[in-house]
C-alpha cells in the first residue's frame, strides 16, 4: 500500500514535471505545429492529474473536448495560415525579459502566499466521492440555468465564428 | 367636437402637416392634395364655428381652458370674439386660396407644404389664444416656417429678406415678451389669463412702459412707419402665396394685438399715446403712398401700398371711437382680401412674364382681357372705390378720425388720392397703351387662377355692398372694448 | 489526497505563469490562443483541487470546470475565426504588425 | 310715401345689364347692346310715370338701415322730390336715346359688349345718384360714375393719349371727390345726419339747436369741391377736354349730359346747406363765372370739333354753377335740363360727323351740309339752342340765369355772362360754318350720312331741344321754377324784357360775326389772331393750366415719391441695416477677443495637455501584449503592496 502510494506520488509528480516541460514547449517552440502538439501533451497530462484527483468524468471531457475538438481546430488554423509563418522568424517579441522578470516575481510572491496560507482542508471533503450520476443531477438540477445559458452562448459563438471566418461574398465578387 | 371647435381649427393643419411628412417625397400630387384638403377642412371648421358664433354677444365665446404649466399658472386657453373671429375666418380663406396658389411650387414640395400647414397652425393659434404665454408661443411659431418659406423658396435676395424679417420681428417680439412678463408679475395672483387680466387696474406709468413694449412688438409686425422696411424686402422675395399670407394675415397679427392686448390691458396708456399713434398713422399713410408711387417693381408697389393701407387701421385705432374701431377692424379684413388678391395677380403675371418691372409692361389689356378686368377690379378696390369693401372701411375710419381730429383726417385723405394715383399709374403702365411685342405670347389668366381670385372678389363686393354681413359680428365686441378704453 | 493541496496549487501556478508568459511574448496570435488554453487549464486544475479538498459540495468545482471548458472552446472558436479574418484582411498573424490602436 | 313700384329697379335694371354683359359679353356680342338698350328703356318706362306723379305734386321716399355709424343708423333709400324727378326724367330719356345712337356708332368695335356693359353700369350709377336720399349713397354712386368715366375714356386704351386721359380724368375728379368726402364728414359732425331730407329739416328748422355756421360753411365749401371736380369747374376743369378721347356717345352721355351735370345737381341737392352758409355762395358764383368765361374764351380757338364742344360744356356748366351761386336754384336746374338735351345732341351730331368723315379737325371739314343733311340740320338746331335764340330751349334757361344775375344786383357777373353768351354764339357758329358750309377743304374726306339708327336719336333730341324749354317759359307761366320752389325756397324774379333783349342781341351778334368772319372775310380771323397774338396763344393753349399742373403738381408728386423712396432705402432701411452691420462689427470685435484671448486660454490648456501627452502617449503603443505586460506589472505591484506584511 505504501509502495503503491509512493509510486502513484512519484507518478503524479513526474506527470506534473512533464506537463511543465511540455508547457514550456508550448510557449517557447518556434514551430507552431510543435507548440500545438505540446499543448496536446499538456492537456493529456492535466487529464491524468484530474484522474489522480478523482475527477474521472472531467478527465474524459478534457480529452474529448480539448484534445479532440479544440486541438483539431487549432491545428486547422495553423495549417491554413502556415505558408506564411516562417519558422525562421523570431517567434517572441522584445518584451520577453521584462515578462520573465515580472512573472517570476508573481510566481515567487504567489508561491510563498500559497505555501503560507492555511487551507481549510477537511477530511469530510477529502472523503467525498463524486459520481457521474451526482454530477449529472447537479448539472440538470441546481445548475440547469447556467447550463442552458452556456449552451446558448456556445451556439451563438459558433455561429459568430462562422460569420466572422466566412469569406465576404461581395469582396471577391467583381474580380 | 362642438366644444373643442377652436382646438380643431388650430390643430387640424398640424395634423395635415404630419400627414404630409409621411408621404414620400416624390408623390407631390398627393402632398398637394393633402394640404389642400386640410385647408378646406379648416375652412369648413371655421364655417361650422361661424354657426356657433353668437354675434350679439360682446365677450369671449367657445372658451376652452386647461391647465398647461401649473407652476407658472400658464393655461391652454382658447376663445374667440368679434375681434378674433373675423381674423380666424380670414386666415382660413386666405390659407385656402394661397394653397391653391401654391400648386405651382416646383421644388421641395414636401418641406414647403409641411411648413405651410405649420404656418397656418401658428396663425390660427395666434388669433384664438387668450393666454398671454400661449399667445406668445403661437406668435413665435409663425416666424419659423415663414423664415424658411421665404429663405428657401424666395427670389434672388431671399436669404437677406428672410433673415431681416426674422430678426426684425424677433427683436420686436422680445420686447413684447418683456411686456408680457411685466403684466404677469404685476398681476395678483400671477396669471397670463386674458379674461382675468382685463378687469385689473394698473398704474399709469406701468401702463405706459408696458404699452410701449407691446407697441414695439406689434408695430414691427403691422408694420408701422418707421419699422416697415422689412416688409418690401420680404414681400418682394417671398414666393407669391407666401406674399399673400404675409399681406393677408401676418400683418393683421400686429393690429389684432392692439385690439386684443394693448387696448384692453392698458386703456389709460392707450389714451395717453393717442396723438402719437395718430401721427404715426398719418406718416404711414402718406409716406407709404408716396413711396409706392415711386416704385417700378410691381410687388414692391403693392408692398408699400400695404404700409399705406395698414396706416388706416392704425388711424382707426387711434381715433378711439366706435366708427374708428369698426373701420379699423373692417380695414384689417378688407386689406387682407384686397392686397392678397393683388399679390396673387402679381404672381399670375410673374409666372408668365418672369418680370415685375412696371415700366416694361404695357398694353396687356388687349392681350389678357380677363386678367386686365380682374386687376382693374382689385386696383379699384384697393383705391377705395365705393361698393367695394375698401371704401366702407376707409369711410368708417375717416368718420371716426374726423371725430378725433380734423387735421389728421384732412392729411389722411392725401393718402386716398395717392392710392388712386399709384394704382392707376400702375394700371396704365401694365394694361394700357400699346402692347409691347415682347409680351405678345402671354396667355390670359386661366380658370384655376380665376378660381383662387373669385372668392376674394365676391367677398370684396359683398362687404362693399352690404357691410353689415361682417360688421354685425364685430360691433358688440368693439363697443365693449370701447367701454373699457374710455372707462 | 495523495499529494498535498499546496503542491497542486504551486503546479497550477507554474502552469498559469507559463501560459501568461506565452500570452505576453508570443508574436503569433495562434500561439497566444494556445497559451490562453494553458492558463485556462491551470484554472481548471485549481477548481478541481479545491473542490476535492475544501468544498462541502464536491460537484460544484467539477461543474464549473465543465463550464470553463465550454467557454474555452467557444473562445477558441471565436478567436480562431478572428485570426482567420484578420489573416485574410491584413495577411499577417503577428500582433506587432497589427497596431491600429497606436497613438 | 312709398312709390307704387320698386324704385330700386330703376338703377338695378341697367346694373343687371352690366353684370350680364361683363360676364357673358364674349358670347352675347352685338346682343349686348340690345340688352343695355332694353333695360334702359324699361327703366325709362318705369321712371316717367313716377316723374309725372311727382310733377303733379306727389313725393316718394323710402329707406332702410344700411350701416350703423356709431349709434346713428345710416339709412339708404330713394327720394323722389321735384329736383330728383326732373333729373330722373332727363337722364332716362337722354341716356336711352344715346344708347340707341351708340348701337350704330360703335358697330364693329371689337369691344362692343364691353362698351355697353360700361354704359349700363354708368346708367345704373347715374340713376342711383339721382334718386339717392343721402350723401353716402350719392357719393358711392358718384364714384362709380367716375369709374365708368375712367373706363370709357380709356376705352381705346391702346392709344397713349387715351390711357393718359382716363387716368387724368379719374385722378382730377378724385381730388374733388376727396373734398366732397371731407365735406359730408364735416356735415355729419355738424348735424349728425347724412340724409338729405333730415338735413333740410334740421337746417331750415333751426332755432331748436343753434347750428355751427362755421362748420356748415366748411361742409358746404368742401362739398362744392366735389362739384368743381365732377362738373369740371376751374381749377379742376382740365380733365374734361382730354376726356374727349373716349367714344363720342360717351362724351355725349357722360361728359356733356349727365355725369358732369351731376356736380351741379349736387349743389342743387345741398341747396339748403349752401343757403345756410352764405359766405360760400360768392365762392360758388366766382368759380362759375370764371369757368364760364374762361372756357368760352378757350373754345374760340380750338380746332378739334369735340374739344370745342367740351369747352362749351365747361362754359355752360359754369353758367349753371353761377346761377346756383346766385341762389338761382330754378335757373340752374332748368339750364341743366335743357343743356343736357342740346349738348347731347351736339355731341351726337359731332359723332355723326366723325363717323361720316373719320376726321375730328374742323379745318379738314367743310361743305358737309349737303352730304349729311340730317346731321347738319339737327346740329344747327342744337347750336341755336345753345346760342340762346328764342324760342328754343336754351334761350329760356340762359335767360333765366342772366335774369337771376341781373335782378340780384350782380351787374358785373351779368356783364361777364352776357359776353360769354356772345362768345358762345360765335364759337358755335364758327364751328358750324367751318364744318357744314363753305367748300370741302380736304379732298381725302369722303363724307356720308350716318345710318338711321344714329339719325333718329338726333331728331328725337332735336325735338327735345326745341320743346324742353317750354315748361320754364312764359308760355307755361314759369311752371318749372314754381315747381322747383315747392321743394326749397329761393328768391324768384320777375321776367325782364331788357335782359331778354340783351341776351338775344348777344346771340345774334355772335352768329353774325361768325358768319362774316368765316364765310365772307376769311382773312379777318388770321389777322385778328396775329394782332392779339398773346391773347390768341393764351386761348389756344388753354391758359397753360395743364402745363402749370404738370410742372407744379404732377412732377413734384413723383419727385416726392422718389425722394421718400430714396429716404426709405437709405435712411430708414439704412438704420435697420446699420443696426445689423453694427451688430456684425461688434460681433467681429468680440470674435477677435474670443479667438485670441478667451479661446487663446482654452487653446493654451489644450496645447499644454498636448505637450504633456507627447510623453505619455508613448505608453499607447497599440500593441496589446504591451498593455498586458503593464497589467502584469500592476498586479505585481499590487501583490507586493498587499503582501509586504507577510
Amino acid at each position: 500500500m505504501e509502495i503503491l502510494e509512493l509510486f502513484s506520488k512519484i507518478g503524479i509528480y513526474a506527470t506534473m514535471a512533464l506537463v511543465l516541460v511540455f508547457a514550456l514547449g508550448v510557449v517557447a517552440l518556434r514551430n507552431l505545429f510543435h507548440c500545438a502538439l505540446c499543448l496536446a501533451a499538456v492537456l493529456i497530462g492535466t487529464a491524468m492529474i484530474y484522474v489522480a484527483l478523482h475527477a474521472e468524468f472531467l478527465a474524459a471531457v478534457q480529452i474529448l473536448v480539448y484534445v479532440g475538438a479544440v486541438m483539431t481546430l487549432v491545428i486547422f488554423v495553423i495549417m491554413l495560415t502556415e505558408h506564411l509563418g516562417g519558422k525562421t522568424i523570431r517567434q517572441t517579441n522584445r518584451q520577453s525579459p521584462a515578462a520573465i522578470i515580472g512573472l517570476s516575481g508573481i510566481v515567487v510572491l504567489l508561491g510563498t502566499l500559497l505555501m503560507k496560507t492555511p487551507w481549510p482542508v477537511t477530511a469530510k471533503a477529502l472523503d467525498a466521492k463524486v459520481s457521474v450520476m451526482s454530477l449529472g443531477k447537479a448539472l440538470m438540477g441546481t445548475y440547469a440555468f447556467p447550463f442552458e445559458v452556456i449552451s446558448v452562448i456556445l451556439i451563438a459563438c459558433l455561429i459568430g465564428a462562422i460569420v466572422i471566418a466566412k469569406k465576404d461574398v461581395s469582396e471577391k465578387g467583381p474580380s | 367636437m362642438a366644444s373643442h371647435i377652436l382646438s380643431w381649427i388650430v390643430f387640424t393643419p398640424l395634423l395635415g402637416a404630419f400627414a404630409v411628412l409621411f408621404v414620400p417625397q416624390r408623390s407631390t400630387h398627393l402632398i398637394k392634395w393633402i394640404t389642400l384638403s386640410t385647408t378646406i377642412v379648416v375652412f369648413g371648421l371655421a364655417c361650422v364655428a361661424l354657426g356657433f358664433f353668437q354675434a350679439s354677444q360682446g365677450g369671449f365665446q367657445m372658451i376652452e381652458r386647461a391647465l398647461w404649466i401649473p407652476q407658472f399658472n400658464v393655461q391652454y386657453l382658447l376663445g374667440t370674439d368679434g375681434i378674433s373671429f373675423p381674423m380666424v375666418f380670414l386666415t382660413a380663406i386666405i390659407s385656402l386660396l394661397a394653397c391653391l396658389g401654391s400648386f405651382g411650387i416646383k421644388e421641395r414640395e414636401k418641406e414647403y407644404f409641411f411648413l405651410y400647414l405649420l404656418l397656418e397652425t401658428g396663425m390660427m393659434g395666434t388669433f384664438v389664444a387668450l393666454d398671454l404665454f400661449l399667445f406668445y408661443v403661437f406668435w413665435e411659431v409663425v416666424l419659423v416656417p415663414m423664415y424658411f418659406l421665404i429663405g428657401i423658396w424666395g427670389g434672388p435676395r431671399r436669404e437677406y429678406a428672410a433673415i431681416k424679417f426674422f430678426l426684425y420681428t424677433l427683436a420686436g417680439s422680445l420686447f413684447m415678451l418683456l411686456g408680457i412678463l411685466g403684466v404677469y408679475f404685476a398681476a395678483s395672483p400671477h396669471t397670463f389669463d386674458m379674461t382675468q387680466l382685463v378687469g385689473m387696474t394698473r398704474g399709469l406709468w406701468f401702463q405706459k412702459v408696458v404699452f410701449l413694449a407691446f407697441f414695439l412688438g406689434f408695430a414691427i409686425k403691422v408694420p408701422i412707419f418707421p419699422f416697415h422696411t422689412w416688409l418690401p424686402d420680404a414681400h418682394v422675395e417671398a414666393p407669391t402665396p407666401i406674399s399673400v399670407i404675409l399681406a393677408g394675415v401676418l400683418l393683421k397679427m400686429g393690429t389684432y394685438g392692439f385690439f386684443r392686448f394693448s387696448y384692453p390691458l392698458f386703456p389709460d396708456a392707450a389714451v395717453w399715446f393717442q396723438p402719437a399713434m395718430a401721427v404715426l398713422a398719418i406718416l404711414g399713410i402718406v409716406y407709404g403712398g408716396f413711396v409706392a408711387l415711386a416704385q417700378t417693381d410691381f410687388k414692391k408697389m403693392v408692398a408699400y401700398s400695404s404700409v399705406s393701407h395698414m396706416g388706416f387701421v392704425l388711424l382707426g385705432l387711434a381715433a378711439m371711437n366706435a366708427n374708428g374701431f369698426r373701420g379699423a377692424m373692417l380695414q384689417m379684413f378688407t386689406h387682407g382680401t384686397i392686397t392678397g388678391g393683388l399679390f396673387l395677380l402679381v404672381g399670375v403675371l410673374y409666372d408668365r412674364a418672369h418680370s415685375r418691372d412696371l415700366n416694361g409692361f404695357g398694353g396687356l389689356g388687349a392681350q389678357m382681357p380677363a386678367y386686365a378686368g380682374i386687376l382693374t377690379f382689385f386696383s379699384l378696390a384697393s383705391l377705395g372705390l365705393p361698393a367695394m369693401s375698401g371704401f366702407v372701411s376707409e369711410f368708417l375710419v375717416l368718420l371716426g378720425s374726423y371725430q378725433y381730429s380734423k387735421v389728421v383726417t384732412g392729411l389722411s385723405t392725401l393718402g386716398i388720392i395717392l392710392a388712386a394715383t399709384y394704382l392707376l399709374y400702375m394700371v396704365q403702365r401694365v394694361l394700357l397703351g400699346k402692347l409691347n411685342p415682347k409680351w405678345a405670347a402671354l396667355t390670359d389668366i386661366n380658370f384655376k387662377e380665376v378660381l383662387t381670385l373669385a372668392p376674394l372678389m365676391v367677398l370684396i363686393l359683398a362687404i362693399g355692398v352690404y357691410p353689415r354681413i361682417i360688421l354685425d359680428y364685430m360691433i358688440p365686441t368693439l363697443d365693449a372694448l370701447l367701454k373699457i378704453v374710455k372707462g | 489526497m495523495i499529494i498535498p493541496l499546496q503542491h497542486i496549487l504551486i503546479f497550477s501556478l507554474l502552469l498559469f505563469a507559463t501560459g501568461l508568459y506565452g500570452v505576453l511574448v508570443r508574436r503569433n496570435i495562434i500561439g497566444i490562443l494556445i497559451s490562453i488554453e494553458l492558463m485556462l487549464n491551470a484554472a481548471n486544475l485549481n477548481l478541481i483541487a479545491f473542490s476535492k479538498s475544501t468544498s462541502l459540495a464536491p460537484e460544484t468545482g467539477q461543474i464549473f470546470a465543465i463550464f470553463v471548458i465550454a467557454i474555452a472552446a467557444t473562445a477558441a472558436a471565436v478567436g480562431l475565426a478572428i485570426v482567420l479574418a484578420l489573416y485574410r484582411v491584413r495577411k499577417t498573424v503577428y500582433t506587432d504588425e497589427v497596431n491600429l490602436l497606436k497613438w | 310715401m312709398v312709390a307704387p313700384i320698386p324704385v330700386a329697379l330703376i338703377p338695378l335694371l341697367p346694373f343687371a345689364a352690366f353684370a350680364v354683359n361683363i360676364l357673358a359679353g364674349r358670347w352675347l356680342k352685338h346682343r349686348a347692346a340690345w340688352l343695355s338698350v332694353a333695360t334702359s328703356t324699361l327703366a325709362c318706362a318705369l321712371a316717367i310715370p313716377l316723374c309725372w306723379q311727382v310733377f303733379r305734386g306727389a313725393h316718394f321716399a323710402h329707406q332702410a338701415t344700411w350701416l350703423m355709424l356709431g349709434e346713428v343708423p345710416l339709412q339708404f333709400g330713394y327720394l323722389l322730390d321735384p329736383l330728383s324727378s326732373t333729373l330722373l326724367f332727363m337722364v332716362t330719356i337722354v341716356g336711352t336715346l344715346i344708347q340707341v345712337y351708340a348701337m350704330g356708332y360703335m358697330r364693329g368695335d371689337p369691344r362692343y359688349s364691353r362698351f355697353f356693359a360700361y354704359v349700363s353700369l354708368f346708367m345704373a350709377a347715374m340713376l342711383t345718384v339721382v334718386i339717392s336720399n343721402n350723401y353716402l349713397l350719392f357719393f358711392m354712386a358718384w364714384e362709380i360714375m367716375g369709374l365708368c368715366s375712367y373706363l370709357l375714356i380709356g376705352f381705346y386704351f391702346e392709344k397713349d393719349s387715351a390711357a393718359n386721359a382716363c387716368k387724368k380724368a379719374f385722378l382730377t375728379t378724385r381730388v374733388g371727390d376727396i373734398g366732397f368726402l371731407i365735406g359730408f364728414l364735416t356735415l355729419f359732425a355738424a348735424i349728425g345726419t347724412l340724409n338729405f331730407s333730415e338735413m333740410n329739416s334740421i337746417i331750415s328748422g333751426a332755432g331748436a339747436t343753434p347750428l355751427n355756421t362755421t362748420l356748415l360753411s366748411f361742409a358746404a365749401f368742401f362739398i362744392f369741391c366735389g362739384t368743381i371736380g365732377k362738373s369740371a369747374q376751374f381749377p379742376l376743369h382740365v380733365w374734361l377736354p382730354d376726356a374727349m378721347e373716349g367714344p363720342t356717345p360717351v362724351s355725349a352721355l357722360i361728359h356733356a349730359a349727365t355725369m358732369v351735370a351731376a356736380g351741379v345737381f349736387l349743389v342743387a341737392r345741398s341747396f339748403t346747406l349752401f343757403a345756410a352758409a352764405p359766405n360760400v355762395l360768392p365762392v360758388v358764383t366766382a368759380i362759375g363765372t370764371i369757368t364760364a368765361f374762361g372756357a368760352a374764351f378757350i373754345a374760340l380757338t380750338q380746332h378739334d370739333i369735340k374739344r370745342v364742344l367740351a369747352y362749351s360744356t365747361i362754359s355752360q356748366l359754369g353758367y349753371m354753377v353761377t346761377a346756383l351761386g346766385l341762389s338761382g336754384l330754378g335757373a340752374g336746374t332748368f339750364h341743366l335740363i335743357t343743356h343736357a338735351f342740346f349738348k347731347a345732341l351736339l355731341f351726337l351730331g359731332a359723332g355723326s360727323v366723325i363717323h361720316g368723315t373719320h376726321v375730328q379737325d374742323i379745318r379738314e371739314m367743310g361743305g358737309l351740309f349737303k352730304k349729311m343733311p340730317s346731321t347738319a340740320v339737327t346740329f344747327i338746331i342744337a347750336s341755336l339752342a345753345l346760342a340762346g335764340i328764342p324760342p328754343l330751349s336754351g334761350f329760356w334757361s340762359k335767360d333765366e340765369i342772366l335774369l337771376t344775375a341781373f335782378a340780384s344786383g350782380h351787374t358785373f357777373v351779368f356783364g361777364v355772362l352776357l359776353l360769354t353768351a356772345f362768345m358762345t354764339a360765335f364759337y358755335m357758329f364758327r364751328l358750324i360754318f367751318l364744318t357744314f358750309f363753305g367748300e370741302a377743304r380736304n379732298p381725302k374726306v369722303h363724307a356720308h350720312e350716318s345710318p338711321a339708327l344714329m339719325t333718329l336719336p338726333l331728331w328725337a333730341l332735336a325735338v327735345g331741344s326745341v320743346v324742353i324749354g317750354i315748361p320754364g317759359s312764359p308760355f307755361m307761366h314759369h311752371w318749372f321754377q314754381k315747381f322747383m320752389a315747392h321743394a326749397s325756397h329761393y328768391p324768384e324774379y320777375e321776367p325782364s324784357l331788357f335782359v331778354m333783349a340783351c341776351s338775344i342781341a348777344a346771340a345774334v351778334a355772335g352768329i353774325l360775326l361768325a358768319g362774316v368772319v368765316y364765310l365772307k372775310q376769311k382773312h379777318w380771323a388770321e389777322n385778328t389772331a396775329k394782332a392779339f397774338r398773346p391773347l390768341y396763344l393764351l386761348s389756344f393753349n388753354k391758359f397753360y393750366i395743364d402745363e402749370l399742373y404738370s410742372a407744379y403738381i404732377v412732377k413734384p408728386f413723383h419727385a416726392i415719391g422718389r425722394i421718400l423712396f430714396g429716404f426709405d432705402e437709405t435712411v430708414v432701411d439704412g438704420a435697420v441695416n446699420g443696426t445689423g452691420y453694427a451688430t456684425m462689427l461688434l460681433s467681429r470685435i468680440k470674435n477677435w477677443i474670443d479667438i485670441h484671448i478667451v479661446d487663446g486660454f482654452v487653446n493654451f490648456t489644450g496645447a499644454f495637455a498636448y505637450f504633456l501627452n507627447s510623453f505619455t502617449k508613448r505608453l499607447q503603443t497599440g500593441f496589446i501584449q504591451n498593455y498586458l505586460l503593464i497589467v502584469v506589472a500592476a498586479v505585481l505591484a499590487f501583490l507586493i503592496f498587499e503582501l509586504k506584511s507577510i
